[in-house]
């Protein structure tokens, strides 16, 4: 069955992704894989998402609308059918999800041809691992803050700085790089540069842990890092308009990272029904106590509206302005996962103190880990005030509160 | 199979447009606010409360034919998609319209559901441009279909019917009511002449200045058998057929009005400084601006899903009619909130419009049931 | 039965209070008083009120703290006594709250001897009603921005503007008035100054009309009022000095207006789960409709919270800060308000529609009428938003917001 | 006739202060965190879960006399008043203590309500020193005290326990528990030695660092039946007798841990600059801030009503104490949810100590019951 205006060539590559995957589906490693790629911390998880990308790239259902030059398909409006089959199939997510998501439109929007022949195909292979360096310590939300210092010598660039929140950095060949190369002006002082991780003289990877005691991001130190000019990308003092490139592409990255397997909202809040039915307490299910059923449901209508949204966003006579809705979803999405979690410990009670390793702990304690892991959504790629600030200046107009 | 843009097509967009041009003409802030609010004495002292509307305007969209537009062809209407009517509905709430058109919509909804050759006259009616009102709920203000105040009994060939009915939605804009009264077969609808014998109206002193309310108290009201417009074995089913449309269009005004809310909010935030800077430039007004706007596309967006299904999947078009009032009342509630608030001291006076929207918003949102209502009967759909 | 540590000569004066507050409660007039002093409109409601607060200042439970010589008592502690007897005696509220709350502590503390003993006797007796002239069209919260401009000639002031929301300015004598005086600076360009009213040349009052369709404050316009100097409060640009004074005892002005008859917290949240008790709707009432009762009982948790914060902040060693607790008053009073209505209209559904004049309005129509009214509380005397500065600011030490 | 002042007297004042200046020297945050987080992987990997508490510090507390302060003075107690509990429960919650404190308070007040002559040595040895836990709560994890995960026979003049008790908290830390079974006249309460013959304790694998929690499993213990501390008659009047002393002592922790959090956060916004100005300069982080105050100022007020009312008005004591209970746990979830989000990245890793309160207030939110429940217990009372 092909969908919506799917062209004759567009419906049978549908059919491609679908009987591809069907005949390809992994079976499950032996080991536990994490819930998203930003938390694959081993070798050897990394060696097993590394080759079901490669298979899945080779068989070109990654980057099918990139020029084949760069490793891409070549093709047009191949890539929504690609990842719309390969979120059906339920199939695992791909770990490159920085480079694919964020590296790569940057790369194609502001590299020059070489740099887009030498580093496009190894990122959707997965040959070569990517990472994203743009928060510091000292620039969280303020981005244009960065301190990470490149000073120009010659035709090559010493770099010095502190990243944090690198996720995947332990893994990573390259860094996209946001760096400050003059400091006379804040924005205008910004250059963008493409790094080398892995075994890098000058480069210290060391892992962060969340709050949920698990690590999966790092902090990254530069001392006296050596790059040549050719891996800059863009010209010199364009670093924030090449950033804005990044950002856009970085909520999209977000939601659905660059394959199948993330576990949409539907799946979570029916899960939490599920949850509340067989959680019985004093002689009722939760689902029977009215208070708790009445959040769960305002969760469900929510839950049912941020799809929906997506949906009339496709619809140019029921929106109003271009960037009003797809600018909602990221404070949409991450506010409600905060919120059904949320939900889901009140209905869990007592249990809800129960952990990840726990035998005893509802639906194998995913509840707590979500609840801690939701604020590293509320939190990271623009928290939720500032996408507030955006909202109500690019889409409503109002002053900038700086 | 759901259409990816809610059905809503080429003529759809041409209906609503060509409504926004109209209503942009003769129902600007400026006329509503002379016919509604030019006095607060008349508004709310008067021994008779005002019932205002402009005649000529409802004549012209007779003339439009937007009474017409849910009325099925066999009865001389143009059955146009709910998501039509919901995009119509939308551009009435956003101007704030007084006008029996919500009311004649409901009305409508329930006749083309009772199929009987008896709702075809009064169909007919609508599409000739008469007003009409549910008179279906009792003094408790029950929205379950099953409790009515009135009571009808078979007298030979007639009907008598006894009893009032309350929360009448815009009565006095009314030709005729359609009626719900409980029989020895169960709760039969009915419809009747506003000025029948034996029908009185007794208005309502009510806070919403774009409405009229009444009690309609019906003293041994006999009409005849043939009048019945469906039996007490499918009074009740029928109600409850029509429900989904009715909800959907009066959370469609309601989204309309809560993005006027917005925009004049906003618009007001960008003009009104303290402190040396604009309103806006303050997080503390941007914030809940910006979380207005947030539930207003939440609302919005579950409002055209309800009205596609009604068009195209009617075995979820309850549950999602019910998600989009539940998501309505309390957008309408945080918005008409924050309007008044952040508007700060004038936003609190008779001069300023947001007090119009705020009263009618406050009114919509306890209509056919507040989110409460419409969460605990979504569950018994689950 | 005395209270507290009332020393034997305010258990006297408790006695005394108690027992002419017995002999002397008025019966109520034969029309309706306003349910409080700011909406007082007829000349009718006026002079019954002021004969009333007149008897009660010469029975000597008004102003008993003030010396003698301005019209008080003379006495040290008394008045916490007698306010506390008039508000547990249920007897009506004083027509003069703006002067007794704001311009008698102004005068107290900024006038000169002159004007202690020209103005306070007559405030006091009701025989000259006050105002306030704070706000302005273009600052409601921004009281510094303020534009009616004090022009000096001579011994002689004059002065132009417009001032709004001012409280029984159409029965005013006089009216507290913050002026510019300077246009080069913003706080120090302000002075303060007692202006008359009624019968003034230059001076125009109009009413203003609440979204609830009743009147009860005004606009006042100023067009060349002449003033001596002696009108002038404390020195020139000391104005937003004296503004400050003023309040200070606006906020406690606004929680207990000068007298007894306001209705409690506790009052309020009584009548609303007497509502939802009675509110039958599908064969329950209100009360037994769990999501409802669970909202009802947070808001009855609220009201006793806000009553045990008055209690606490009287106890030293309960309290870290001396103004943590008592700048919380207005905002906490004002929101409980405004959930306390919200709620009830939620109770009352179909019947919320139903306004003050209609015969089936459940209480006569109070709720929707308190339910608007909630937002003049939330909005006069310091928006809600401009209180959370002031908690953040001058409790928590954190940057000022401008 | 209440205290103006909740009876926080002199003695009051000096017990707290003195517990501050103690506190403060042997459990500043960097203590804690030394002692339950400093190493993520021990905390959660390890197959037996870490019961970490500071022996030395505890018997420190010991000495002080706050295992005596709610003893009664027929078993070697002080009998302080419960604001005199409350406010140093207050300061221990302040400083995430971990330790056997609160779970011994609550067993010395189920205790104290026995007045069996059987349950005073078990005070005598929580005057002593001994910590103990209640082990009264289900698989469900109920907080309705008749029902008990225990069954209880009487064999000659022996009983015999069987069953599982949850949730119990501190399991590890304490040496006896007061145990709930359910016997042929109703719920009785005993209390047993941790390493009596057939008790065993299941650690559970939780989220919160500062306590340790456990199922303790009774197979076929045996203790003579004089060791009953309550008949089957009285068990859950005693356990209800008991409640408004636990939910307002945990209340108490809760609000010194949310004041914690906002300190902790305020301090934050002071010095973390972003776009140039501190963060607290921001409305989007000021006014969350301040909204988290309030909420603890108003728990705070309810702990010591609740508290006065434990020592003067028993009649309205749990009335008070629920609603103490409710108001900290909706502040303790809004708290601890701000203090993480407002500090940004640095909020969400481990090495930054709001994760500790955070964890313990998620915990303690649930302990005893939620507010959902305690308001729904609460309509009961009025």
């Amino acid at each position: 069955m092909s969908e919506r205006k799917d062209t004759p060539e567009q419906a049978e590559f549908r059919e491609y992704c679908r009987r591809w995957l069907a005949e390809n589906r992994p079976t499950p490693p032996p080991f536990r894989l994490p819930q998203s790629p930003v938390e694959v911390m081993t070798e050897q998880q990394r060696v097993w998402l590394c080759a079901w990308q490669k298979k899945v790239h080779q068989a070109g259902l990654i980057a099918c609308d990139y020029p084949r030059e760069y490793g891409g398909g070549g093709h047009q409006g191949f890539q929504r059918i690609a990842s719309a089959e390969l979120a059906r199939a339920g199939v695992p997510y791909f770990i490159n999800v920085i480079g694919l998501g964020m590296a790569a439109p940057t790369i194609l929007h502001h590299g020059t041809e070489e740099q887009k022949r030498r580093y496009l195909p190894p990122l959707f292979s997965s040959d070569e691992i990517w990472c994203q360096g743009f928060s510091e310590p000292g620039s969280g939300s303020d981005l244009a803050g960065a301190q990470t210092f490149a000073e120009r010598r010659g035709d090559q660039w010493v770099i010095n700085g502190h990243k944090v929140w690198t996720t995947l950095a332990h893994f990573a060949s390259w860094m996209i790089l946001l760096a400050r190369s003059s400091r006379e002006h804040k924005y205008d002082g910004l250059t963008y540069f493409i790094v080398p991780i892995a075994g890098a003289p000058g480069v210290t990877v060391r892992p962060l842990v969340k709050m949920t005691g698990e690590t999966g991001f790092n902090e990254v130190l530069f001392e006296d890092l050596h790059v040549p000019d050719s891996l800059r990308l863009d010209a010199v003092g364009k670093g924030w308009t090449v950033a804005m490139t990044t950002l856009l592409y970085e909520r999209g990255a977000a939601e659905s990272p660059g394959g199948g397997g993330g576990e949409s909202h539907e799946d979570r809040i029916a899960a939490l029904i599920e949850l509340a039915k067989h959680t019985r307490r004093d002689g009722r299910s939760a689902w029977e106590n009215p208070v708790t059923r009445d959040r769960i449901l305002k969760l469900l209508i929510r839950v049912e509206a941020l799809k929906q949204l997506g949906r009339r966003a496709r619809v140019e006579a029921l929106t109003d302005h271009p960037m009003r809705l797809p600018l909602q979803g990221k404070l949409l999405t991450t506010e409600i996962s905060q919120d059904v979690a949320a939900a889901a410990l009140e209905v869990e009670g007592m249990s809800s103190t129960l952990y990840l390793r726990d035998e005893n702990a509802p639906q194998g304690g995913r509840w707590p880990h979500a609840y801690m892991n939701s604020y590293g959504l509320t939190i990271a790629a623009g928290t939720s005030e500032i996408q507030r600030n955006i909202l109500g200046e690019r889409v409503l107009g109002m002053a900038k509160s700086k | 199979m759901q259409p990816k843009d809610y059905g809503f097509g080429e003529d759809e967009r041409i209906l609503r447009d060509s409504a926004r041009r109209f209503l942009d003409e003769v129902a600007s802030i400026d006329k509503v606010r002379k016919l509604v609010a030019a006095d607060h004495g008349e508004a709310y002292e008067s021994a008779t409360p005002p019932a205002r509307y402009d005649g000529q305007v409802w004549q012209k969209m007779v003339d439009l034919g937007w009474t017409a537009l849910a009325v099925p062809e066999s009865a001389g209407g143009v059955a146009m998609k709910c998501v039509a009517v919901a995009a119509l509905a939308e551009e009435i709430g956003r101007r704030a319209l007084p006008s029996p058109l919500l009311s004649t919509l409901f009305s409508t909804f329930v006749l083309r559901e009772a199929e009987a050759a008896a709702a075809r006259p009064w169909l007919e009616k609508i599409v000739g441009g008469a007003g009409a009102a549910l008179a279906i709920t009792n003094e408790e203000g029950s929205w379950e279909p099953a409790r009515t105040g009135l009571r009808a009994q078979a007298k030979g060939d007639q009907i008598v019917l006894d009893g009032t009915a309350h929360f009448v939605q815009d009565a006095r804009k009314a030709s005729f009511f359609v009626v719900s009264a409980a029989s020895d077969g169960g709760v039969a609808l009915y419809a009747v002449a506003a000025e029948h014998p034996g029908v009185t109206i007794h208005p309502d002193h009510i806070v919403d200045l774009t409405r009229d309310q009444a009690r309609v108290a019906f003293d041994r009201v006999s009409i005849p058998a043939a009048a019945q417009i469906a039996p007490g074995e499918t009074g009740v089913a029928v109600l409850r057929s029509a429900l989904p449309a009715m909800l959907t269009v009066l959370a469609a005004d309601m989204t309309g009005a809560a993005e006027w809310q917005l925009q004049t909010t906003t618009a007001y935030a960008k003009v009104r400084h303290q402190f040396d800077h604009p309103l806006g430039f303050f997080q503390a007004v941007k914030h809940p601006i910006v979380n207005m706007m947030v539930a207003i596309d939440e609302t919005r967006s579950l409002v055209y899903n309800a009205a596609c299904a009604i068009d195209g999947e009617p075995e979820l078009a309850l549950r999602y009619a019910r998600m989009a009032k539940s998501s309505a009342s309390d957008t309408a509630a945080f918005c008409s909130g924050r309007s008044v608030q952040l508007h700060g001291g004038i936003g609190f006076t008779w001069e300023c419009d947001v007090q119009i929207y705020f009263k009618r918003q406050r009114h919509s949102q306890m209509l056919l049931g507040d989110g409460v209502y419409q969460r605990e009967k979504l569950a018994e759909l689950l």
